[in-house]
């Protein structure tokens, strides 16, 4: 008998649901996310189940939602609170950093703040550019936070949970795209850590290195390559903050190269980071430069050739390895 | 300009044909959006029409514009022409924005329409900008802030309500409250649900009108407008209305019920109006049929003509990300370069 | 509680007391200001005294503080001791936040101080988030929030008012209106300069209270935690009060007249209540010295406290960016580990 | 006869005056900008030069004095807004991101929105957790924005002109430390431009990125290693974004190696994305890893001790340094 087949939305529904149902201390705040059902609809049918509540409707106000979601964690709560998409999280970004990242460090580890804060990101959808950011690996340069970006549905069914047990402040953003990914849930799995990057496919001639949204096209694009005869490890990094560097670099030790995808604008990315630590590092392991894959540095425009053009693809991720791999061609 | 509106008939079938044309447009572009051509999240204005057309109808070309992500209806009043909209709706290089914008970011700099703005709330301090611009340049100029009443929740409200009153600057603030922001009613969101009273809060002048009455709206708006461009700052003016649809095309409406709709619907601010003109002998039989086909021609013809529209070449993607391009004199006039 | 007072002689001085303790210790920061062993930014209280003072006698033990960087009368009159808070000043780990903090970023888990928070309006949200915690974990304390007139410029003043309003939740929101933000007076910045209205804007009871006057800042005080405490939902308190002093140590105070100062100078809280309570037989002669003095050598001793005090080790440096080393079980009870 | 001595706060504010008098489309707006003379006095005494209409002091209302600020842009006006302290900004970094860095590009070019936002970034005044961080690298991630970060007197008192002229939304960083930098403005200088990096000093055995408030200790380093036999080259980067990476890359090209110094926090700043474009394009040319000199990824501390041990300074610098050049030491 065969596992039924679920969603990537699904479990992220089922993961707030157990975390209702296992204490009695979490509840998810955000716009629409009980009448609506959530703009994602991930939450549909919670209001039912657990009432209003602990699956509590807010008023248009990012920056007072969030902060209260700070003030309800510090004082014994484990808010969940949603944002609807991460290019509205500027508006609470003050209480994001001045007050969650900051708070626990400069009270002199007075005060914890077990907080999880959910947004959807990245594009795809034409939505245009007020709302297909990924901002998540701009996020993970603040001290203070962890960033998960889940990009399986083992990810996104199980790394809430211990994002809830977390004292710090855990930001989760789930790509837009990968709401509708089927697929059947790994029984084996019955949790996951929020601590290590994963290596999704193992290879010798290359790593390449992404997260989130981008995960199934750099597969797709190890499978092209495969076919071409290289072989290439794909690491997906699950969590962008704190980085598990080691398992970066020792993958990179062993393929000798290195091509980072990451949805985010190019300058000042994620990828850059993971350059530069391998640079630091890794330095006379490298056999090839550094190469990334990222989002061309524009607001997202809603033409759907154009926002294609503006976004790592399969092609440009074979693309870019070939140049490292077959340098003459 | 007065205060008080002149009803007669040909201004009277303008306003009607007006609404006519925004709704007909907007159940095109949902055929469009089943066929997938239009594509990201579409918010319908339909139920809305009379205040787009009740507010547009006072504003002069010199004025400006801010709207929401819901603003078919005011870039439609405001006279961009169907075909730039439409074209933009397709996401070709022909719209108004070269197919970048979409549904939610009209833009046009010829009728000074500065968006679209798919933030809640975040068009405010640009119309605190606009506004004070104009004061400060000496124009007598004003601009017309369009947002929904979950706007009003945001931080965004307080400040540029403030502000604007605060240094006198001539903004017509339009809370469009249809009572809902996505799904949550505006009793599960505010203390206080008597929005026009919010104004005063700023010790702004407020008017709340029936929001499916253009007529009424006309008159209310240019009340404001005639004050505003008095010098003696801004107004606020809430108009009370009701989305028939769904708030975008993912949207199963759970959160209110099906006799709540129809009996709004049986406020149709179109069939209203109709009705009252015709009852009064101001539309004759057969002359809304006539204004529905004209309109549908110009439809089908902005879809054609979209549909016709090209591509903006991949090769132009970072263009204007920077404006660098522009030259220094164009820009010395302002508005567009 | 009754939200009578007892005007009792010892409870009397007790508010004179702490009136006076305030005002030694930050005349005190002064001199080590300038002896550049307290740095950064100082923002004194001095004339504004008799709010907190008066505002923390109704608060109890399991009652939340937020405050913000002009936060000394706080965190004193709440019970911090003076060592921790002077150590703190002087950047010792020995202080409350060891020496992380500063004069601006004062935290005391143990007497559920959260801040110290030096960005405006910033501390709003979070009274927000600790009520709401409180509310729906059926605890029976309140939050007190302290911010200045300036915050409620700031978005998040609306949006918390309204939250807290919305919500019902147990929120004591206290305004100390001192007439100005750095430089700027009210009435630049507000259209509106009658704050305690502006909650109403929110439908929350609201009232003003002369700052000046302990026993008016208590009583009132009072009222508004009975009625948060039976459940009703949040109040506002305005205590119209003023600083004597410059904003902070940069501050040459050219936006305001020495007249002006001198003015409220004469209605000095503490010497009010002195001269009060002796005219009514209240305060015997000598008794201001001997509370003086002894207030003095509380203070010398914080300083010896504080002087002695060690200095992070650097190592530590990193320590609680990450609460990682904080076990699951410690972090059950809410608040501090 | 010498030219007198002036200050980096003091160029700050002849820029603004000269551009008063030179435009009357332009006007200072902020918090305390007029009445108290500036946080940082930058415009003490402009107020009663250009009053109340020019000088505009502002309500505590970052996000609506910002967006007024693009709109008045757009609509005719060059605004230089103020904002007190980087912090503060976040409050309107909706505001900044969504609509300044966003509205040319998704209007097709139709509108040009030519506002200069001037803040006070950096650490180094105990002014602790919500004073003190460097964002202006964290910024210069968002297409759409230029970043100005004036280090030298002339930069200060220059840079402002080219930035209102310039068509975009330019941010400006002015670094608390440098305010009382005391000096000599160079006569031979009356215009800079807004595009390129500077050298600020010549070398051959190594390359010294910087910007900002870490220029000064960047070349205190480099006369200490100069004592060494180590001629360091220090590039000025004064434009954060557009990244003039041409000067850098033939720096690094003829030096072989880098040390990027830069005041934000370590993961995600500036200076990763510096390495990074450097791993990309002059990897072959590069004999050595390269490094970087950062801020300890925490909110800044109050006590001066541990500020100072959070921040770059000239012995980590130069400390970097020689790990490069004598990797047995
Ligand atoms: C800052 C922000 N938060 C949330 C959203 C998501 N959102 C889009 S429309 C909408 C409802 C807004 O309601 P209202 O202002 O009443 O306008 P209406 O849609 O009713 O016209 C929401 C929550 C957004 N676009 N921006
Ligand atoms: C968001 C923000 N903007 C600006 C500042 C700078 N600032 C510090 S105190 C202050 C004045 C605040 O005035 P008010 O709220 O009336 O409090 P008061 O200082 O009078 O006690 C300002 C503008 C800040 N700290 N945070
Ligand atoms: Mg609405
Ligand atoms: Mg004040």
């Amino acid at each position: 008998m065969s596992a039924p087949t679920t969603t990537y939305r699904e479990c992220c529904k089922q993961a707030i649901r157990a975390a209702l149902l296992a204490d009695p201390r979490v509840f998810l705040m955000g716009e629409d996310v009980g009448r609506y059902g959530g703009c994602y609809a991930v939450s549909k049918g919670l209001l039912d189940e657990f009432g209003p509540e602990r699956i509590r409707d807010t008023p248009l106000s990012e920056s007072a939602f969030v902060g209260a979601g700070i003030g309800a964690a510090i004082a014994g709560m484990r808010p969940i609170v949603e944002i609807m998409t991460v290019n509205f999280s500027l508006l609470a970004l003050d209480q994001i950093l001045n007050n969650a990242a900051t708070i626990p460090h400069m009270s002199g580890g007075q005060f914890a703040i077990p907080l999880v804060i959910r947004m959807a990101t990245g594009g795809g959808r034409q939505l245009a550019a007020q709302h297909s950011h990924s901002l998540e690996g701009w996020y993970a340069h603040i001290p203070g936070l962890k960033i998960l970006a889940p990009a399986t549905l083992e990810d996104a069914r199980y790394m809430l949970a211990p994002a809830l047990l977390d004292p710090n402040p855990v930001l989760i953003f789930e790509h837009i795209m990968l709401y509708n990914l089927e697929g059947v849930l790994d029984p084996a799995v019955t949790s996951v850590d929020i601590e290590h990057a994963a290596i999704r496919r193992p290879g010798r001639d290359v790593t390449l290195v992404t997260y989130g949204g981008s995960l199934p096209e750099t597969l797709a694009a190890a499978e092209t390559l495969a076919r071409e005869g290289i072989e290439a490890e794909v690491i997906d990094l699950r969590v962008l903050r704190p980085l598990d560097e080691a398992t970066i670099l020792e993958s990179v030790r062993r393929t000798r190269r290195c091509v980072i995808v990451d949805e985010g604008w190019r300058s000042g990315s994620l990828s850059a980071e993971i350059g530069m630590r391998i640079a630091e590092q890794a330095f006379y392991e490298l056999d090839a430069p550094l190469r990334r894959v990222c989002s061309a540095e524009v607001p997202m425009p809603y033409a759907g050739h154009l926002e294609r053009a503006a976004l790592p693809n399969r092609e440009r991720i074979a693309a870019a390895v070939r140049t490292l791999l077959r340098p003459g061609s | 300009m007065s205060a008080k509106i002149r009803l007669d008939r040909q201004r009277l079938l303008a306003l009607l044909r007006e609404m006519i044309r925004i709704r007909r447009f907007e159940a095109k572009c949902v055929e469009l959006y089943q066929a997938q051509k239009i594509r990201g999240f579409l918010h319908l204005y339909d139920g809305e029409e009379a205040v787009s057309v009740g507010v547009m109808a006072v504003l002069r070309p010199e004025d400006w514009v801010v709207a929401t992500y819901r603003e078919h209806g005011q870039a439609l009043a405001r006279g961009i022409p169907m075909r730039a909209l439409m074209a933009e709706m397709l996401g070709k290089l022909e719209g108004c924005c070269r197919g970048r914008g979409g549904s939610m970011h009209i833009f046009d700099a010829r009728t000074r329409f500065l968006g679209g703005n798919a933030i809640v709330g975040g068009g405010l301090p640009l119309a605190v900008g606009t506004a004070l611009a104009d004061k400060m340049q000496g124009r007598a100029a004003l601009t017309c802030c369009f947002f929904g009443e979950g706007a009003v929740d945001e931080g965004e409200f307080h400040e540029s309500l403030n502000l604007a009153e605060l240094w006198k600057l001539p903004v017509l603030f339009v809370c469009e409250n249809n009572l809902y922001s996505m799904g949550t009613p505006l009793e599960i969101a505010e203390a206080e649900t008597d929005i026009a009273k919010k104004a005063g809060c700023y010790r702004m002048p407020s008017e709340a009108v029936d929001g499916m009455d253009v007529v009424a709206v006309e008159a209310a708006a240019a009340r404001a407008a005639e004050r505003i461009r008095s010098g003696e700052g801004p107004c606020f003016l809430e108009c009370r209305t009701y989305r028939f649809r769904a708030h975008s095309m993912f949207d199963a409406q759970l959160y209110r019920s099906k006799e709540e709709v129809e009996a709004w619907r049986a406020r149709d601010p179109i069939d209203r109006l109709a009705r009252w003109m015709h009852d009064n002998g101001l539309l004759h039989t057969g002359e809304r049929e006539a204004i529905e086909a004209e309109i549908d021609r110009e439809i089908e013809d902005a879809v054609r003509f979209a549909e016709a529209g090209s591509l903006e070449p991949v090769e132009e993607l970072e263009r204007f990300v920077l404006m660098d391009e522009i030259p220094q004199e164009r820009l010395v006039a302002g508005a567009a370069p």
